[in-house]
């Protein structure tokens, strides 16, 4: 038992949080904050080159064969950071789902694309508000052609292609749509967090391949929405340890009443707060990632659901928690635009709904929670 | 204990509201207003608002508490409330300068000349001249005794350098309230001196401040060698403290009843949303954070129903005010977070045509964190719980004794 | 519009807090938590001569004829010094009943009783674990006997006659059943709250009297305990004001760290949210008190069940908060049988069960609230 | 980033196995065991509880990290939670001697010379010897440093006077391990002393207190002229502040393990109890609240990992360890009344034959407060943990550069 990253691991997370600490900065976030630009590709161009995508893809296919706890230090600092560029949606998703489910000859033809940053995949599987449930879907695929509307699509508008959970004459199924030239219009949606980009896919008779089974949509959703859970909990654990690292920096540089406000006791308290709710779910986090590693040796652990879940959920609420307080920490200044307190608080909603809200997550939980104790 | 209106009242009400039937815009059923900060009122032009001050005051309805030849129509707190509960059927921007109105005008009653005010303060009321308030500054945000706009003498002027920040419709206002620094040599609190400044002069400028929501409800004031005659003073020399600590329990008050929560709009979208084939209201969730959040809001209206009637019983405004703030903010921000993770993966949109009720849940929570801010961080409302109404100890002071000059500050403007 | 209690009702107040500040004080509390005793007989006996119980009851019945404002400060007296008497279940709950629906006869017979003291009367409603809910009580009348078993009965063990919820040929009703030489078993239960008496009443086919119409149980019940829920909210209130006043006066006189623990910023915040909590809970009980005494111009005003729902749930909550962190407050002390920081904390549970616990309540409040807009 | 064992743990893990299933009492299925202290192990007698140590002791699993010895087994901080994960299935007391073994253990190992260490630990790892703490005193409670306990130097031997409060198993505790005042003169910090004592001597009286919830597993204990040779003495003179930090961070750690939350037991009932016809599981509100307490009790679980990890590499214990403390006792409180509130009027019974799991809940309810009050407040955890894990800066002392007799101090024992 060894309940914490390897010194190679840690190597690898200090180079990524080199190279974001430049390229990733504050001011890097907010020219795509105050553009048009859907992400910042320079820094898509670079992360790629240094392999990050590549991160889970068998040599075999141009990655590197590393696992789920190196992908899990680098989505700490993609967090961390706030990188603007499409990561999540094509590496813990586009790309899990294609190793999860790809025939041979998708895995030849995407994964090296993936790898490389050539390609950028995406997932759709959202058509309205409320809870996810693929038992109504509007999207429909049939001969060999898929219709509907997604939305949203977290990086559709920049994507290559999206895995899309469609309803077929087996059930559900998840399929590959080509974005480019393919009978279907995208559009990009302004949303709570400007830095990362969703669009609003309408799909009106695309050319579409089926992913994996026909029929086993919703077990392969399953899985990749685990994956993916984990993953985000990693990025909104570096995005809540940035939120309270702030707080903590500038309450110690400012002055009130003749001395630190950081030394007041119910700031301190307040941060005592932000980091047990944050240790909490990075431990949380490190258990899910221990879960999701045991997957590479072949087996999906019993422990997998349940832990995927746990992390998801402490970790929506320690980021809500620590982007919302540190913005209070700073006082008037916090509430600008140009201070960047923000940008955390808007990732924290990002990343808390994107894979679906607390509501949903908790009772997933509850669910998993009674299956776990029936197994055990 | 009645919440029903005397005679006199029951007379008073019924005047409001036929008035107000001739000459309000009623507010569209069902209607989602967007959160916001007490006293502004959205897109409302201030010109408009000025028109629908001046309606009101040519009626005899504006400032209802102050004396007539102020301005006012010489009633008291209740038929505040009454009006205000009339107002609340009809979509006019009647809180539009509540800052003027609220804080400068109780400060220039409490502390100006008659002539001062039989001067100045009928125009406010009316709206003709409006009014700002300057208090906070970069380094002087929860410690406002902290500030550093220096007022130095100059014959029968003082000369005003520095700058403000945090102030509601300086852009338009003509007077601005300002509380400064006039002797750096002794206790903060001492030191202060409150003077009324004409805004429209070349010593003066004035920058937005674009929050985090993109919104711009406030600005930055610099004072560069601005001129305040020494008839423009309020109270004396060295007690602006005092004056700006009656300004502050008046404004808790009157926020108190405006206080933005979230809630009717809360009620509205549960009654009104189906998630998943469901109401959102028959969702047992839902319900419990209702029940939770209805208990505050009743809370917080009662409560602030119970500091008018002592103020209407001729007593000051206390500092029990600041609950409803600190509870009602609050509120604010957490519903708008628990609406969004209802909403699911669209729950991020704020798209108008996806968005439900065009976003509002969205840019109540970018709000939300500005609402928690004005007029005092949660930890200064708990302070002034503590201290004003409890009566609890101070905690040791770190500049206990020593003159304004030598109080440490590290504040800087940068992150 | 005057939202405040007049000058007389506060000087009937001064009055009573006189009275219980010498008679119910901590030490009088503590010889029922520490004997056998059921309530204190000799606060009981000074109560009633002081015509407490009788202030509701009208001049003709031999009762005082004052109003719901003036029983609630008595209330919130009663419950800042913690009574040790059956005053609830006599008072808010019997007597009231009858006043609701008793026959002439009824009246002429139990209120000169119920307000002189001779009588104790008591509300018997619970059967089992859960939500209260009148549609499946086992608790049934026939042929003039009533049979079933009730738990828990506040002061059932020393009441002499009890109003009980019973099914019946018309449906539901309430039934007036004396409990001396009744065929029926009364056994004192241990409860939370030992300075209050519970206990078990085991019908066994006793004689029992309708009160009001058959039939008409439900409604009955719910008017009435709409009027208890306010009267409880005004004990919760002053139990709540005692405990943070107990908390504040401890902290002041006790150092650490070289100065008093009431001047920690953690400690004054401490209470400046019990503080909030009980604020908003006292508005909500005075706008209750209000609705309540609109009754008594013989119409039940429209505002009630809304108003009392949310008088009792903001009061639970305020006692709640109150009665546990005042402990906390006191630090180990707090902790000791001797102090009588739990004397709060078991008050405040049993008064938030008493007529139903705060799960019940919540999901009732919003119920009203719905009805209350379709109304407005 | 590995919870499997590794073959030398596997290894071990099932030794450990085999022996608890050929000598201790399987746990019975579905037992819902009564919230308690950490350390106390409810109506097990300390004679039994004592049995169960010795056998431990003599199969070599008596203080598994403790040097061989000294009466360990010479194994690292994983192979303790091995054995604890392998233990919870089993009912023994386990944990009844934890103060002495988990607090004075490491005091005498990090202070005593080996002479005695040698004659005293492995008495005390196999519970031959029992041993209690004692620090805090009804002066001194948050404030453990202001306690006023003398130690006066007589020769070879230091005269002992004071009273100490809330020692644990003080009743039949052979030794103590106690913090004294050696001079009020120099400040509060470096005036302090740490002894071992014997507990079995004339001047120490022991009297149980009678908690709130009418257990008694703390006692007060009053020191007249109790006698203890210098060679008790652990560390320097002066040096007690340092030793009893030492052992604090210890028992924090210690602690975080087996931090008692009542979410084993709430988790049990949701899935058994019906009210009005519905299993608990099935409500959603009930749901809402089992995930976000599944998510505390978890993170506790798997930051105490952590923790154990870093010292199983040679690390010290560190002061996270309160977070486990603040959140779980809180926890356990909140599941307490949350529960009695959902048995509705039924919630207050605490009658056995009529109430839940013997009155589980209530009896949680009166326990729970003790539970976040031992082993320092909530204030004193986040103090800790803004402090000592966060670095912020401490505020500013009262009692700075004073005296430890100058101190002001106004406390008594009484309400």
């Amino acid at each position: 038992m060894d309940f914490e990253f390897s010194e190679d691991q840690k190597l690898i997370q200090e180079q990524v949080r080199t190279v974001l600490s430049e390229q990733s900065s504050p001011e890097q976030v907010r020219t795509i904050l105050d553009s048009d630009q859907a992400f910042h590709t320079s820094l898509w161009q670079q992360a790629t080159e240094l392999g990050w995508a590549a991160t889970r893809i068998p040599e075999e296919y141009g990655g590197l064969g590393w696992g789920y706890l190196e992908l899990a230090v680098i989505a700490e600092e993609l967090g961390r950071s706030l990188a603007p560029i499409p990561f999540s949606s094509s590496v813990y998703l586009a790309t899990e789902a294609i190793l999860l489910a790809g025939s041979d000859e998708q895995k030849q033809h995407y994964l090296p694309k993936l790898a490389s940053g050539e390609l950028i995949g995406c997932l759709a599987m959202s058509e309205q508000q409320g809870a996810f449930s693929s038992q109504d879907l509007a999207t429909r695929f049939a001969d060999g052609k898929l219709s509907g509307v997604k939305i949203p699509v977290a990086d559709g508008d920049v994507a290559d292609f999206a895995v899309v959970v469609a309803t077929d004459a087996q059930g559900g199924s998840l399929y590959i749509v080509e974005l480019d030239d393919n009978n279907l219009e995208r559009q990009p949606l302004k949303t709570i967090d400007p830095t990362r980009s969703q669009a609003r896919l309408d799909f009106q008779g695309a050319n579409a391949t089926l992913l994996g089974s026909a029929g086993q949509g919703q077990p392969l959703l399953d899985q990749l929405i685990d994956i993916a859970a984990v993953l985000f909990a990693f990025e909104q654990v570096g995005g809540a340890q940035a939120a309270l690292d702030m707080g903590i920096e500038y309450t110690k540089n400012r002055y009130a009443f003749g001395r630190q406000v950081a030394s007041f006791q119910a700031i301190k308290h307040k941060f005592a707060d932000m980091f047990t709710a944050l240790e909490l779910a990075r431990s949380n986090a490190y258990y899910g990632a221990w879960a999701l590693s045991c997957r590479e040796q072949g087996s999906v652990p019993a422990e997998l659901p349940l832990a995927a879940a746990t992390a998801r959920v402490s970790a929506t609420d320690a980021f809500y928690l620590c982007s919302k307080e540190n913005i209070q920490a700073h006082g008037g200044m916090g509430f600008t635009w140009e201070f960047n307190c923000h940008l955390y608080y808007r990732r924290a909603q990002l990343l808390s709904l994107n894979l679906g809200g607390q509501a949903e997550w908790k009772n997933l939980l509850v669910d998993r929670l009674l299956a776990s104790e029936v197994a055990a | 204990m009645n919440f029903n209106d005397t005679p006199e009242q029951t007379r008073f009400r019924s005047e409001v509201r036929n008035w107000l039937q001739a000459n309000a815009t009623p507010k569209p059923p069902g209607e989602v207003k967007a959160l916001q900060p007490a006293g502004a009122e959205g897109s409302v032009n201030y010109i408009d608002a000025q028109a629908w001050y001046k309606k009101k005051a040519d009626a005899g309805y504006a400032c209802l508490t102050w004396a007539k030849e102020h301005g006012g129509a010489g009633l008291n707190a209740i038929h505040q409330v009454i009006w205000n509960q009339e107002m609340a059927h009809f979509s006019e921007p009647d809180n539009y300068f509540f800052i003027g109105q609220g804080n400068c005008g109780p400060a220039i009653t409490h502390f100006a000349n008659e002539e001062t005010k039989l001067k100045l303060l009928p125009r406010m009321a009316s709206a003709e001249d409006i009014w700002c308030q300057l208090f906070s500054e970069p380094g002087a945000g929860s410690d406002i005794a902290g500030l550093s706009t220096k007022a130095v003498s100059d014959g029968d002027n003082w000369i005003i350098n520095g700058q403000k920040i945090w102030t509601s419709g300086a852009q338009y206002s003509r007077y601005g309230v300002i509380l400064t620094r006039t002797d750096p040599g002794i206790s903060k609190y001492r030191g202060m001196t409150m003077f009324m400044i004409d805004m429209d002069q070349p010593g003066v400028q004035i920058q937005p401040i674009k929050q985090m929501d993109e919104g711009h409800h406030f600005n930055e004031v610099f004072f560069n060698d601005a001129v305040v005659p020494d008839s423009y003073r309020l109270g004396e020399i060295g007690g602006g403290w005092g004056c700006a600590l009656t300004i502050l329990m008046h404004e808790r008050l009157a926020v108190s009843s405006v206080q933005p929560t979230g809630f009717a709009e809360f009620l509205a979208t549960c009654k009104s949303l189906e998630l998943n084939g469901e109401k959102l209201i028959n969702d047992p969730v839902v319900r419990e954070r209702l029940a939770s959040w209805y208990c505050q809001q009743a809370g917080i209206l009662n409560a602030s129903n119970r500091m008018f009637t002592a103020v209407a019983k001729g007593g000051m405004p206390g500092a029990e005010a600041a609950l409803g703030k600190l509870v009602g903010a609050t509120m604010s921000q957490e519903i708008a977070n628990f609406m969004c993770q209802q909403l699911g993966q669209s729950g991020i949109i704020m798209e108008p045509g996806y968005s439900e009720f065009d976003a509002h849940y969205q840019n109540s929570l970018l709000l939300a964190p500005g609402i928690r801010l004005a007029g005092g961080t949660d930890e200064i409302m708990r302070n002034i719980i503590a201290e004003q109404v409890l009566g609890l100890p101070q905690e040791p002071r770190a500049d206990k004794g020593m003159a304004y000059s030598e109080i440490p500050s590290g504040n800087t403007l940068t992150q």
